[in-house]
């Protein structure tokens, strides 16, 4: 028997409008890791929905073991051996952990279940992956980044063949990335195949035996490990070479005005003593570890949560801000890590959603909206950010899930805003949007505008951030300029749990 | 609105007897009037009463939690109309062992308990619609019926009465289409509307109750036709049929006398009290009024606006 | 009417606005949408068939008439359950509309307009207690509006004294209903189609529809794009009122009096006319047509049966067959565009 | 990971399904969880105090009795409204499935079991419709079941002949409400609290449970866990279907009598029970000992208001208004607990 595990051949689908896949191929071994690269919109979730039996294919055949295999829908694929880590999050927010976990499959007793043995069951795996989540805890009332973490415990749970991870780690920080890479290299010992999705460059070189490239719906090439080779694999990924820029030269010290001061903000659950200032024409990046309460600072800040104590200055004045219009109308602009949930009318086309935040400056006095500006605005930013859409009419449920961020940033870039605040701009985003981001945040605050990002990568927030405030457990536990930063650093500063602080 | 309901507890404070009197409604201007006939007798004899209904005729179960209620606020007496002959045994059966008289009016229960009854005979009254019916359209022609209540027990019998009387007296009528509009003034006109439209010969229409009626009264209205063009015969009184009969819309309407089935139920319900027996059943009557007699003081005295 | 860029969420697989270039082509566009518009003409074709008396004008004019008050209640209840919201209160809020228009010209003998705007705004009132119990006070819509639908039904018969008012002294009133600015055509319709043209205008071409659509498909997300979503489920929701109001002044001039104890029932009549003209009740989608239509059919369907003399009985069982039948077609439909 | 924290999703609702470890502790929780019961209390204590009559054990054994038919109605549409649908057809169903048992027992002269069952599948097979509407037409399940609602109602009637079909030549039907099994407790209210009692079995116990919970929560994510949420959906309102047949045979054999053209309201009624109970419309989340103390609330209000002789046109007005505030204080208390 040979050691292949996996051959998909011919595989072409299409939605009205997009031909997502073409004639596309690639080969699984056993244990070994597959990374499949592309832009956004390249094809990739929709080959892997294919694998996993919720899109059905319209051409092409799949071969599992050597026999070729009809995945007709989710049960089947399960069946089969096939499961996977999806790219948008899929869990049921009512249930425990435990009870998501095992969904399906519920140990029973006659008619009875035991929960108990289901409890136990569930830490028992959440134990042996190195997970540190109970069980029983309810999922609603956990961040992106656990979450996230249930969903890879419950896709290791079935004891799969092959096993399909769609940018498992875009909510993830390092710290968990690294288990899972762990994870990852006891699955391969097992001699279990893992399809790997990612836009991390530096991630395929850790963990994958092989790379494959998809463009535009296409099969391009696939690289072995040792031709591995980052600039290879992103040329093959856009069809041209991209640059990486630097890290951000010192600014101007000359202009030090602060636009936003943030004095003492508290909240009941988790932040304690919140103060930085924020300098026109500044990126002031934020880092720290899943949970460190970086989101919730921003969602402090415009008014989204309940905020204790706080006192925010705006161009030096005190500002009032109890709900998010109000942050809107006083020029803060937030950008939130969960797209789906948080950014997005998914059932609405992606002109409406470019302009939701907008709207007020199409409207006239009488309340009339007058979208031919409109329009014209969003197919503007849909050809700048290089937005995979048919048309700007196209519902963004259908969008990959990069295109579909991308729609969030052009939103906000639509409204104009003073400060802006971008929670993981980068998540699920491939390579070569990246460096336009980059290169879009940089233009921003040339053009005199203020950013704060909040990043879990940490080469992101070295290469763009000219200050960076380091978090830990809902306090801020340094504030450094970019000159002196490195990773180590700012590693040291997320990890101080206690009250050090260090400025 | 007028006061006699205020009861209840207060009641029990007072020496004053207390009558619960739980009826098949109290929204419909019928039951108003039955009310006021009930609270100006309980004024002149010096008790309190107080008045319950559902909010429409089907809730035979909200009316037998009403009964309930009404018998554990341990009233001197309990004057009950039946929404279901049926359903109300065992409450009856109840009062008998809380050993509370029970008087009923309108329509009666299948139980040897209440004393007396105070009603209409709506055969009989239904029965009068027709003749008038006949005369009016010169004893032949094609009539609709616009119905209240296709299942209790005045919506049936003030058809059944209609339309039997109609098959035996007066064969050259026939009875081409009997719906039903709950009594809902709206809906009763659409229905009108829509008999008058697929029975272009319709010489009558009779509405079974005040929202059936003055339904067909606004359906003929609407369509613009003349005074008598066809023939609208209605059934209770209050200011819509007043003044249609008046401006000639209506020709004229059966109705009962609910301020005397109020006035003998709690007169009922007050002998009771005292030991004596009422009599067992108390027909208050029904009238035919018209733009000739409705002037007359007996007349009158019936109708309610 | 040349320049009509219509966000119209009419339905499609997911709803999407095309960009639409003229009055006919929106039509069309809309009508291909809308399978509802089919089972219309269905029933059109089948009653003047089975029956002789049923396409005259005189009928129809009937059919329209009876359309008039769910088609309001219809047309306002249309901006709620877009938002995804729903409103139990508009039957007897409708009622207590046309009890204080009552109150109002026959008891206080205020001006004819006068009066006709302080039932509107009664109405107006109770969709802004809606609005501010669903949006302030953040209680599940299906509750605040069903605690209002109890409400309002009481205080319509505590207000009246438990009896109808007549609006018989009113010189006018009655015209509001039943007069022809247009001859042939009675006010009511005209009504119910000069409000269904304001309707469309807010929801397409406004940002009261623009945020309605909005808040329906994903409220969070509107509201940190810097929407003041309770202002507008305020504003939404008194509009809705607003319509709810004028639905009850147009019951009262059309029957002349102010009933109270009318109402209950009429709420789930204009949803149902709602959703059969496609507006989804998980929100993000609808339209103003859609609802006209699904009100028409109700009443064409209940018309056509009273005509053929059906059996009472037997007419709500057809209804409910046709409105399964009307909804599955047209989710086929959808399905099928969608693959 | 004791303290909670607790994201936005969490405002709405009320109580949610955690593992349970004992009796008690399962009650505790429940009842701290749901300021309904403290709503409950409140009523129990100012009725008592306003009317002797209140706390006697004929009122509170007719408050129970009184509760049974809404309660049992509540249970069962409290599973499909955890699943984030609603059941519009519970009122008049629980009709359609009285006359059946009539017709079983009455016309048919069937055995008693065998038409008290009869009449319960009768339910079932409304709610197998509704189910298969829903899950495999797909149709949205609010108009699914309000066509349903008008098809049983009509069938109500015309099946019985539109009158009335009475049980008092069936032997020992009667007494499936107004017997005493338990001294004291009329069977009715037994029955309300066994069904209650499986109910919560079923929900927190079971495989159906589990899933209720999931398609709620998250319909997609379940379907792709690979549970088979059509078959669950199905099967979830055939349950409900269920418990409306129960309610069907409770309510025939209380007024000993199948009443045609009751139920009309009562699904309304049975909605505010669950609700106010805790059970969010959003689907997801929900408990039957909410929907209990939800349908006693009601039950005692309306009791209560009636044992005051408060005017029947003000009572509703009251009942709206302690909706409103028991939703409201419930909501208030979550917000507090989640911050
Ligand atoms: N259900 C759908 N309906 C219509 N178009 C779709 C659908 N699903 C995917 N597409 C389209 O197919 C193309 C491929 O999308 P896919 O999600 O597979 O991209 P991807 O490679 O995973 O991108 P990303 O890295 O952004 O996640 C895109 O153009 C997308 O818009
Ligand atoms: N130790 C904790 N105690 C209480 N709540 C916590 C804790 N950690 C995280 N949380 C919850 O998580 C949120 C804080 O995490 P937040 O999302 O702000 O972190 P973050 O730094 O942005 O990390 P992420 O990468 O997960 O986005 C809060 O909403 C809080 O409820
Ligand atoms: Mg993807
Ligand atoms: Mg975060």
């Amino acid at each position: 028997m040979s050691n292949q595990l996996l051959r998909v051949t011919g595989i072409s689908k299409s939605f009205p409008g997009v031909q997502a896949l073409k004639d596309v191929q690639f080969e699984l071994d056993r244990g070994e890791v597959l990374a499949l690269v592309g832009e956004n919109g390249a094809g990739k979730s929709s080959l892997m929905k294919i694998l996993s039996g919720i899109y059905i294919k319209d051409e092409g055949s799949i071969f599992l073991d050597g026999v070729e295999v009809d995945i007709d829908s989710p049960k089947t694929a399960q069946a089969l051996g096939i499961s996977i880590i999806h790219q948008e999050m899929n869990l049921m927010a009512h249930l425990t952990i435990a009870q998501n976990i095992f969904i399906g499959r519920e140990p029973r007793e006659g008619l009875f279940l035991r929960e108990r043995a289901l409890n136990r069951k569930a830490d028992e795996l959440l134990k042996r992956l190195g997970i540190n989540l109970d069980p029983k805890a309810l999922v609603e009332t956990l961040t992106v980044a656990k979450q996230q973490m249930v969903e890879i415990a419950k896709a290791l749970s079935f004891d799969a063949k092959v096993l399909i991870m769609d940018e498992p780690t875009s909510a993830l920080t390092d710290v968990e990335t690294e288990t899972l890479f762990t994870l990852i290299e006891g699955l391969k010992r097992t001699g279990t195949g893992v399809i790997y999705i990612s836009h991390r460059m530096d991630e395929l070189r850790r963990i994958t035996d092989r790379v494959t490239v998809l463009r535009d719906g296409e099969y391009i090439g696939t690289l072995q490990k040792e031709q591995l080779d980052i600039p290879t694999i992103i040329e093959m990924m856009v069809g041209r070479h991209i640059e990486e820029s630097a890290r951000p030269t010192a600014r101007d010290r000359a202009n030090n005005e602060v636009v936003l001061k943030v004095e003492g903000l508290n909240t009941r659950q988790l932040l304690k003593d919140i103060s930085f200032e924020l300098k026109r024409g500044e990126i002031l990046g934020f880092a720290g570890m899943m949970g460190a309460g970086r989101t919730e600072v921003a969602r402090a800040i415009i008014g989204a949560d309940l905020s204790e104590g706080g006192r925010v200055h705006i161009n030096g004045k005190p500002v009032k801000i109890k709900r998010p219009s109000d942050a809107v109308a006083h020029g803060i602009g937030y950008l939130s890590e969960d797209r789906k949930a948080y950014g997005l009318l998914l059932e609405q086309d992606v002109n409406t959603n470019v302009l939701l935040a907008s709207l007020r400056d199409y409207t006239d006095a009488l309340g009339f909206v007058h979208t031919m500006k409109g329009k014209q605005k969003s197919r503007e930013y849909v050809a700048s950010l290089r937005i995979k859409t048919p048309s700007i009419s196209a519902t963004t449920k259908n969008l990959s899930g990069g295109n579909q961020q991308k729609v969030v940033i052009a939103k906000w870039l639509a409204r104009d805003c003073d400060i802006l605040i971008f929670d993981e701009p980068t998540r699920g985003i491939d390579v070569g949007a990246k460096e336009e981001i980059y290169k879009l945040l940089n233009d921003l605050v040339a053009a005199g505008k203020s950013i704060i990002m909040i990043s879990s990568e940490l080469p992101e927030v070295l290469r763009l951030s000219h200050r960076i405030v380091v978090m830990a457990n809902g306090r801020i536990t340094g504030i450094l300029d970019n000159e002196d930063a490195n990773q180590a650093k700012i590693m040291d500063y997320a990890t101080r749990m206690g009250d050090e602080k260090d400025l | 609105s007028a006061g006699g309901s205020d009861a209840g507890d207060a009641a029990a404070d007072t020496d004053k007897p207390y009558i619960a009197l739980v009826s098949k409604g109290f929204q419909h201007q019928f039951w108003q009037a039955v009310k006021s006939g009930a609270e100006s007798k309980a004024a002149e004899l010096g008790v309190t009463v107080t008045f319950d209904g559902p909010a429409s005729e089907t809730e035979v179960d909200s009316q037998l939690q009403m009964l309930q209620a009404a018998i554990d606020k341990k009233p001197d007496a309990i004057g009950y109309a039946a929404l279901d002959p049926e359903a109300c045994v065992s409450l009856m059966d109840a009062a008998k062992t809380a050993s509370i008289p029970v008087v009923q009016f309108d329509a009666g229960c299948n139980s040897d308990y209440p004393l007396s009854i105070a009603k209409t005979d709506s055969l009989g009254a239904g029965a009068l619609a027709a003749d008038h019916m006949a005369e009016l359209i010169g004893g032949k022609g094609e009539v609709a019926i616009v119905g209240h209540s296709q299942i209790n027990s005045t919506g049936v019998e003030r058809r059944d009465g209609f339309v039997e009387q109609m098959e035996a007296e007066y064969p050259d009528i026939t009875i081409v289409d009997i719906q039903y509009g709950d009594g809902d003034h709206l809906k009763s006109a659409d229905i009108a509307k829509a008999m008058i439209a697929a029975h272009p010969d319709l010489k009558g229409l009779y509405g079974t109750n005040e929202g059936s009626a003055i339904g067909i009264v606004n359906a003929v209205g609407e369509l613009g036709l003349d005074a008598g063009e066809l023939t609208v015969i209605g059934f209770d009184s209050g200011q819509a049929q007043i003044d249609a009969i008046t401006n000639g819309l209506m020709a004229g309407a059966i109705t009962q006398n609910p301020i005397g089935i109020g006035e003998a139920t709690v007169q009922a319900a007050f002998d009771a009290i005292n030991g004596e027996t009422p009599e067992k059943v108390i027909d208050t009557g029904y009238f035919w009024f018209d733009k000739t007699n409705m002037e007359d003081a007996e007349i009158a005295a019936v109708l309610y606006k | 009417m040349n320049a009509t860029p219509v966000t119209d969420q009419t339905r499609v697989g997911g709803g999407t606005p095309e960009p639409r270039r003229s009055a006919t082509s929106f039509l069309r566009a809309q009508i291909q949408q809308s399978l509802a518009f089919a089972t219309l003409v269905v029933l059109l074709v089948f009653f003047s068939f089975a029956s002789s008396n049923f396409f005259t004008w005189s009928n129809i004019s009937g059919i329209l008439l009876s359309t008039a008050v769910i088609g309001i209640l219809a047309l306002g209840t249309t901006f709620v359950i877009i938002t995804g919201g729903i409103d139990l209160s508009i039957g007897t809020g409708m009622t207590l509309a046309a009890v204080m228009t009552g109150i109002f010209l026959v008891n206080l003998e205020l001006p004819l307009m006068v009066g006709v705007i302080g039932g509107i705004l009664t109405g107006g009132l109770m969709g802004f207690i809606n609005g501010f119990n669903i949006a302030i006070l953040r209680l599940p819509p299906f509750i605040a509006t069903l605690a209002m639908m109890l409400i309002a039904q009481g205080l319509a018969l505590v207000i009246s004294g438990v009896r109808p008012i007549y609006f018989s002294s009113v010189v006018g009133f009655k015209d509001i209903a039943l007069g022809f600015v247009i001859p042939g055509l009675p006010n009511a319709v005209l009504i119910l189609f000069v409000l269904a043209i304001l309707a469309y205008v807010l929801l397409s071409k406004t940002l009261l529809g623009r945020y309605t659509f909005a808040i329906g498909s994903n409220e969070e997300a509107t509201r940190l794009s810097g929407v003041d979503t309770r202002k507008w489920k305020i504003v939404i929701y008194t509009v809705a009122g607003l319509f709810t109001g004028v639905a009850g002044v147009v019951i009262g001039a059309r029957l002349d009096s102010a009933q109270p104890q009318l109402g209950t029932g009429y709420e789930l009549q204009a949803i149902a006319a709602v959703i059969i003209g496609g507006t989804s009740l998980l929100g993000g989608r609808g339209s103003i047509l859609g609802t006209l239509i699904g009100a028409l059919i109700m009443s064409v369907l209940i018309n056509g049966l009273r005509i053929m003399s059906i059996q009472t009985e037997w007419q709500n069982v057809v209804i409910g067959v046709v409105i399964l039948i009307a909804v599955f077609t047209d989710a086929l439909r959808q399905r099928r565009a969608a693959s």
